[in-house]
C-alpha cells in the first residue's frame, strides 16, 4: 500500500471510529429513557458515557477474536458490531434479546460476535480470555481474547492470578482496564495503595501501556501494537484513561464528587474531542458529522422502540438453558407437589 | 423505652450505631460502606459520625476484607464486614469457612474470631443471576459459623445487636426486599430470645416454617387461610445457628402438618434440612409428609416475571398448605 | 474386553488417558498434575503422553485455574481442572457457581461450559480440618453444575468418562481414602447409566443410601446385618446430580425404613436433601422415620482417634441400622 | 550506647541466632524421626530444613508484635520462642500439644506469643496480618504483624488484595516470602510469568528488599530496618532467597529436581554459614558451638519424648472448641439418634 492509502485508511477510519462512539453515545441515552419509562429490567443499568474510545481498542482487534467486559460493557459490545435493538431487548427482558431476557444488561454476550460475555462479578471475566488464550494457543488458531474491566477490579486477586498465567504461558491476551477513576463512590486514590497500574503489569511480565481515554486514536494506536505482540504471544495490559460521566448506576448521583470535578471530567470527551479533530483537520465536513449524529440518534430510537414493543420470555422459558437441551432439566417444583400431593394413580 | 415506627434499613443502622458507641472495638470494613453510605444506605452518615479508622471503605477485594476482618478480630477489635450481596460469597468462602469458622477449633480454643459479616440477599430487583441468590445453605453446613437472617424490623436492630456480642463468627443476611419494610422497633424489647425461633402466628391446622423475607409471605397465605377456614401456626427461624428445634417440634407435632418454605433453590436447601430434622423427631405425629416449598432449581432470571415466578409468594404457600391441609388440588395442579 | 482388577486410582488416571486419546481438546490444568504426576499420583506419567499443553501444571491460583478452564470451555477445549483438595473450593466457588454453572443461562443458552472439575476429599490422613472435607453439599445447591462421586473402580472410570462428553459444567469429587482401593474394571460395562443410582446389594428390611467412601462403609455393615438376621438394601448414589430419585423411592416403599448416610459434617448435607425428599415421596409407606447418618457437626481434628470417630463407619451404621429394624437400642445409645 | 556495646550485643545476637538456627534444624530432624516411628498425626509434615534464616526476621520483631505462617511454619514458631516440647506433642496429635491435639504441624499457634496461626491454605493466613495491623493502627499500640508464606504462594491473589490494602491504609504490616524455589515440585520459574517479587510489592506500593537465605544476619538487618518502617506505618515486603532442602513433605523424594541442583542448594546452609563465620570471625570458640549443638540436640531429644508420651485428646474434647465455652455446642449424633429411636420417656 502506498502512504497515501494508508492515509486514507487511517481517515476512514477515524471517521468510522467517530460514528461508532456516537452510535454508543447515543444507545447509553437510550438506556437511559428505556428506565425512565420503567421498561428495563430493574435498575443495575451502567453507562459507559465517557468511555467510548473502548473503539480503539475494538477496532484494533481482529474478526475471530473473543472478549469479555464488565458490568459496564454495552459500549465495548457496540463497537465489537452488536445489534442495538437485540441489546436494548435484552436490557429489557426481552425474549427477543441476546440472551432470551435472562441474563440482562449486566449479563449479554454472543458467541457469533466473540462476545463470551459481560460479567456482574467484579473481575469476573477476566480469567475466561485465558482460559480462550489457552484454547487459540493449544490450536494455533492466531486469535486474540480480551478481558474489558474497571479500575475497581485492579483491586480483585483473580486479575493477578490471571496475568500471572497469561504471562507464565505466554497466551494471546490483552487485559483493558478502563480506569475512569471510580468504582462506585470510591475513587481510585481511595482504592489503590499505587495506581500506576501499568508498573503492577509489569511486574507481572506483560506488555503494559496507558493512553488518554480522550483521544481514540491515541488509544487505537496502543492497543495496535500491544495487539500484534499479544498474537505472537506476549500478552499485554492497557490502561484507558477515562472518566465515569455520570453515577455509578441508575440510581446514583454521585454526591461524593464535586460539581467541578464532574465538570472537568466530562470536559475530557472522547466523542466531543474526535468531533473537533474530525472538523479541524478536514476530514469531516460539518453537515456530513451532522448526519452521522442524526443517523445514531435515529437508529437507537429504533433500538428503543423494539425493545419497548417486544414479547416477554413465556413462563415456561424459566426452566430453559439451565442445561443443555435433551439432557435432564430441572424438576419444576409444580410436578413435584402433584407427585406428592396428586392421588396416587 | 417504647416502641417506635421505623424501616428494617434503619433498624440495622441503628444497631450499628448503638453497638460502636457502646463498643470502641466495632469497626465497620467493606466496599462503599463510608462515603457512600452503603449499596443499600445502611451505613449512611456513620462514617461522619465515626471516622474513616471506624467505618473502613475497602477496595473490592472481597477475600481480603474478610480475611483483614479475621485477622482485626483476632487481635482484639471486633468488625462487622460488609459483601455488599451474598452472591459474592463465592468469592470468600475460604476466609469465612476454612479460617474464620476453624480459627477456634484448630487452635484448640486459643483464638476466637468475634467478627460479623454482614450481607444481603434475594430477589425483588431484577439484579439476575448474580445478584439474587440466597446462599445461607452453605453457612449453614459449615461447624464455627452462627447465622442469622431477620425478617421483622425489631429483630433486625436486636438479632445485630446480639450478633454484635458474640465470641464466634456470625453471618448476618439480610434482605434486599425488606430494607424499606415499615415495623416497631422496640429497643428495651427483643421478639425472643438468640437462637430460638418465634411462633409469629398460632394455627392448629398446619406449621408452616419460614424465615427472612419468606416470613411476610408465609403470614399473608395464613391470612388468606384463615378467610378459607385453615388455621395456620407460622414460625419464624430468625436463627439457623444456634437453632433451638424444640419450639418447631412441639408445633408440628401438635398441627401433624408442616410445610417448610425458604426463597433459596430448593435443592439443598435450608428448608431440607428443617424437613430432614422434622422428619426424624416427630414422625408419629404427622399427618401428611413434611412439605417443602423453595424457589425453582434454576439461577434467576432478569425478566422481572420469570424473576417472580420463579420463587414462592403468599399465594403459592396459601394454596399448597390449602392442599396439604385439605387435600383438594389447586388449579395449576389439577391437570 | 473382559474385567480387570485394578485401583480406584489407576481407573482414573486410564479414563484420563482413554478420553485424551480420544479428544483432542480434553487437557488437564492443575497444580503439580504435571511433573509431580499429581498430588495423589492420579495424572502420572500423562505429561510425557500428551506433553505440556495439553497436561499443564498450574501457579497455586485456584480461582484462576477454575476461570481459565470456563474460558477454555467456552471456546472449544474441553478442560480437567484440577483441585488438590475439594477444601480448596472456597477459593473458587464464584468461578464454579456465578461463571462456570450460570453462563449457559445467563446468555440464553448460547455458551455452554463442559468442563470437569476433579477433586478429591474426604476423612482418613489425619490431614486435619483444611483437608478432610466433604464439601459436596455446596454444589448440590447450585442449578448448572453436574455433581459425581464415585465410589467404585468401574464407577471411577466410566463415570468420569462420561462427565467428559457432557455439554455443561460437573463436579467431580474422588475420595483419597479410596485411591488404593482394588476393583473390578470392565470397560465396556458400566455399573449403571449416568444419573442413575445403583443398587449394590437387596434387602428387604431396610434401604442404606450412601456413596462414595460411605458405600462400602455401608456394604460391610449390611454383611454384619446379615448376620443378624436383618437384610440391608445398599443403594449407591453415584451421581448426586442429575439424580434419577425412583430407584430409592421404589426401595424405600418396599423395604419402608431408610437410613441416608454422608461422611460430610450432618447439618445441611446431601443426606439431609434425599431424607426431605424421600420423606416426602414415601409417606404412606414408611414403618420409620427416614434416618440420617454423618459427620459429627464439627470442624475435623487431626487426632487420629478423634477424626476416626468423628465420622460414621461399618459398626455405627450396622448398629443404627439394626437399632432402627429392631428398636432395640445398642450399648453406646443405652443410658 | 558506645559502639563497643553494640558490637558486643550484635555478637551475642549472633551468637543467639545461631542457637536458634540450631535448634530448629534439631526439632526439624526429631519431626522426621516422629514420623518415622508412626507417632505423628499424619505424614502431612512439612520440615523448614534450608529456611532457619528466617530467625532473622523473628529476631526484629518485638515482644509485642504478631505473626502467622504457612504450613512450613516449625522454625518460625521455634524463632519466636515455641515451647518444642508442646510444639511436638501438636504435631503428634496429643492434647498437651499447643491446639489440644486438634491441628496438627500445619495448624500451630499461641495467643501468648502472638502466633495468630499456622495455615494449611496457601495464602490463608496473609491478609489476617493486615487486619492485625489495623488493630495495631486503630489502638496506636506501636505493634507490628508480621506474615511468613512461601513463593508459591505468590500467585495467589489474596495476597495482592492484603498487600494493596496495607499500602493504602499505612498498616504495620510485613510480608516475608520465604522463597525456598518451590511448590511441591514446581520449581518457581514454572510457577511466576516474572520472578521479581519485590518488583510486585513495590508495585503495590510497598518498601521491599530481598535478602540472602544462606545469611542470617543479611536477613536480620533486612528485615530491622523494614520493620522500623513498617511500625511507622510503611508496610512492607521481604523475600528471603533460600533452598528446600528435603521433599515438600515427608512422602516426596523430589524426582523433579536433579541430585547436583540439591547439592549446589543444600551447600546454601545458614546453619553450617553461621557456624562457620561464628569461628572465622572468633565470636564462637569451636567447644562453645559444639555444646550448643549438643543442647540443641538433648533438648529436642527430650521434646520428642514428651511427645510420644504424651496423653491422646479424650473422645469427648471432639466436640469442644467449634464455639465458645458457655454457647450452644454441637449436638452429638448419638445424642440425637437417642432422642429419635429412643423409647419416648
Ligand atoms: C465481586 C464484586 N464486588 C462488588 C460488586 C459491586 N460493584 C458493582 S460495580 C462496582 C464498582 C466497579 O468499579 P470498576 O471496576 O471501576 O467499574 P466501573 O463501575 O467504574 O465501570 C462494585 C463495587 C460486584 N458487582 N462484584
Ligand atoms: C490453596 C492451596 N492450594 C494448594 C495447596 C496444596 N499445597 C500445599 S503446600 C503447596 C506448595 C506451597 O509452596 P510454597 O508456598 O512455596 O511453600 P513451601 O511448601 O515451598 O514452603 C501446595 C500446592 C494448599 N495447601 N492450599
Ligand atoms: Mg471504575
Ligand atoms: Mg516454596
Amino acid at each position: 500500500m502506498t502512504a497515501a492509502q494508508t492515509t486514507d485508511l487511517a481517515n476512514s477510519g477515524m471517521l468510522a471510529r467517530y460514528r461508532t462512539m456516537r452510535r454508543i453515545r447515543s444507545f447509553e441515552e437510550r438506556v437511559g429513557e428505556l428506565f425512565l419509562k420503567g421498561e428495563s429490567a430493574g435498575s443495575m443499568l451502567h453507562l459507559s458515557i465517557g468511555e467510548e474510545a473502548v473503539v480503539g481498542v475494538a477496532d484494533a482487534m481482529d474478526a475471530g477474536d473473543t472478549f469479555t467486559t464488565h458490568h459496564r460493557g454495552h459500549g465495548v459490545f457496540l463497537a465489537r458490531g452488536a445489534d442495538p435493538a437485540r441489546m436494548m431487548a435484552e436490557i429489557a427482558g426481552k425474549e427477543a434479546g441476546y440472551c432470551r431476557g435472562k441474563g440482562g444488561s449486566m449479563h449479554i454476550a454472543d458467541r457469533a460476535l466473540g462476545h463470551l460475555g459481560a460479567n456482574a462479578i467484579v473481575g469476573g471475566g477476566i480469567p475466561h480470555v485465558v482460559g480462550a488464550g489457552l484454547t487459540y494457543r493449544n490450536r494455533g488458531s492466531g486469535q486474540v481474547s480480551v478481558a474489558f474491566f474497571g479500575d475497581g477490579a485492579m483491586q480483585q486477586g483473580i486479575l493477578y492470578e490471571a496475568m500471572n498465567m497469561a504471562s507464565l504461558w505466554q497466551l494471546p491476551c490483552i487485559f483493558v482496564c478502563i480506569n475512569n477513576q471510580y468504582g462506585m463512590g470510591t475513587r481510585v486514590d481511595r482504592s489503590a495503595g499505587r495506581h500506576a497500574f501499568d508498573a503492577r503489569a509489569e511486574a507481572f511480565g506483560l506488555a503494559a501501556a496507558r493512553a488518554d481515554g480522550t483521544d481514540v486514536e491515541a488509544v487505537h494506536d496502543a492497543a495496535r501494537a500491544l495487539a500484534a505482540g499479544a498474537r505472537e504471544g506476549r500478552p499485554a495490559f492497557l490502561e484507558i484513561d477515562a472518566y465515569r460521566f455520570f453515577g455509578h448506576a441508575r440510581m446514583d448521583k454521585s454526591p461524593y464528587r464535586t460539581p467541578e470535578e464532574e465538570a472537568e471530567g466530562r470536559a475530557r470527551d472522547p466523542v466531543g474531542h474526535a468531533r473537533a479533530k474530525l472538523t479541524q483537520t478536514g476530514l469531516g465536513a460539518e453537515e456530513d458529522l451532522a448526519r452521522i449524529d442524526a443517523e445514531a440518534g435515529a437508529e437507537m430510537d429504533l433500538a428503543l422502540d423494539f425493545a419497548v414493543t417486544a414479547e416477554a420470555p413465556g413462563m415456561p422459558t424459566m426452566f430453559e438453558d439451565v442445561y443443555a437441551p435433551g439432557t435432564p432439566a430441572p424438576r419444576p417444583q409444580a410436578a413435584r407437589l402433584a407427585a406428592i400431593l396428586g392421588e396416587p394413580a | 423505652m417504647s416502641a417506635v415506627e421505623t424501616t428494617y434499613r434503619e433498624a440495622i443502622r441503628q444497631a450499628l450505631l448503638d453497638a460502636m458507641e457502646a463498643d470502641p472495638d466495632v469497626v465497620l470494613i467493606g466496599e462503599e460502606v463510608g462515603l457512600y453510605g452503603g449499596a443499600y444506605g445502611v451505613t449512611k452518615g456513620l462514617i461522619d459520625l465515626f471516622g474513616a479508622h471506624r467505618v473502613i471503605d475497602a477496595p473490592i477485594s472481597e477475600a481480603g476484607i474478610v480475611g483483614v476482618a479475621v485477622g482485626a478480630a483476632m487481635t482484639g477489635l471486633r468488625p462487622v464486614a460488609e459483601l455488599m450481596y451474598v452472591d459474592f460469597v463465592g468469592l470468600v468462602m475460604d476466609q469465612l469457612a476454612n479460617q474464620a469458622a476453624k480459627s477456634r477449633y484448630m487452635f484448640g480454643g486459643q483464638i476466637g474470631v468475634p467478627m460479623v459479616l454482614r450481607t444481603q440477599g434475594g430477589t425483588g430487583r431484577s439484579a439476575a443471576a448474580q445478584h439474587s441468590q440466597s446462599l445461607e445453605a452453605w453457612m449453614l453446613h459449615i461447624p464455627g459459623l452462627r447465622l442469622v437472617m431477620p425478617a421483622t424490623v425489631n429483630d433486625a436492630y436486636h438479632l445485630l445487636r446480639a450478633a454484635l456480642t458474640q465470641p464466634d463468627p456470625v453471618v448476618f443476611i439480610e434482605h434486599k426486599g425488606l430494607y424499606t419494610r415499615k415495623g416497631m422497633l422496640d429497643i428495651g424489647w427483643p421478639d425472643g430470645d438468640w437462637g430460638v425461633p418465634v411462633v409469629r402466628r398460632s394455627g392448629r391446622d398446619l406449621t408452616i416454617i419460614a424465615y427472612s423475607r419468606m416470613l411476610h409471605e408465609a403470614l399473608a397465605a395464613a391470612e388468606v387461610l384463615a378467610g378459607q377456614g385453615v388455621e395456620a401456626e407460622v414460625i419464624d427461624l430468625r436463627c439457623l445457628n444456634p437453632l433451638d428445634e424444640a419450639p418447631l417440634i412441639e408445633s408440628v407435632c401438635r398441627t401433624g402438618r408442616a410445610l417448610v418454605v425458604t426463597e433459596a433453590a430448593l435443592t439443598g436447601s435450608v428448608a431440607s434440612e428443617i424437613a430432614a430434622r422434622l422428619g426424624e423427631a416427630c414422625f408419629d405425629w404427622l399427618e401428611e409428609p413434611i412439605l417443602r416449598l423453595g424457589g425453582e432449581d434454576i439461577p434467576i432470571p432478569v425478566a422481572p416475571a420469570l424473576e417472580r415466578g420463579s420463587i414462592p409468594d403468599a399465594r403459592l404457600i396459601a394454596e399448597t398448605a390449602r392442599w396439604l391441609v385439605t387435600r383438594e388440588a389447586p388449579q395449576w395442579a389439577a391437570q
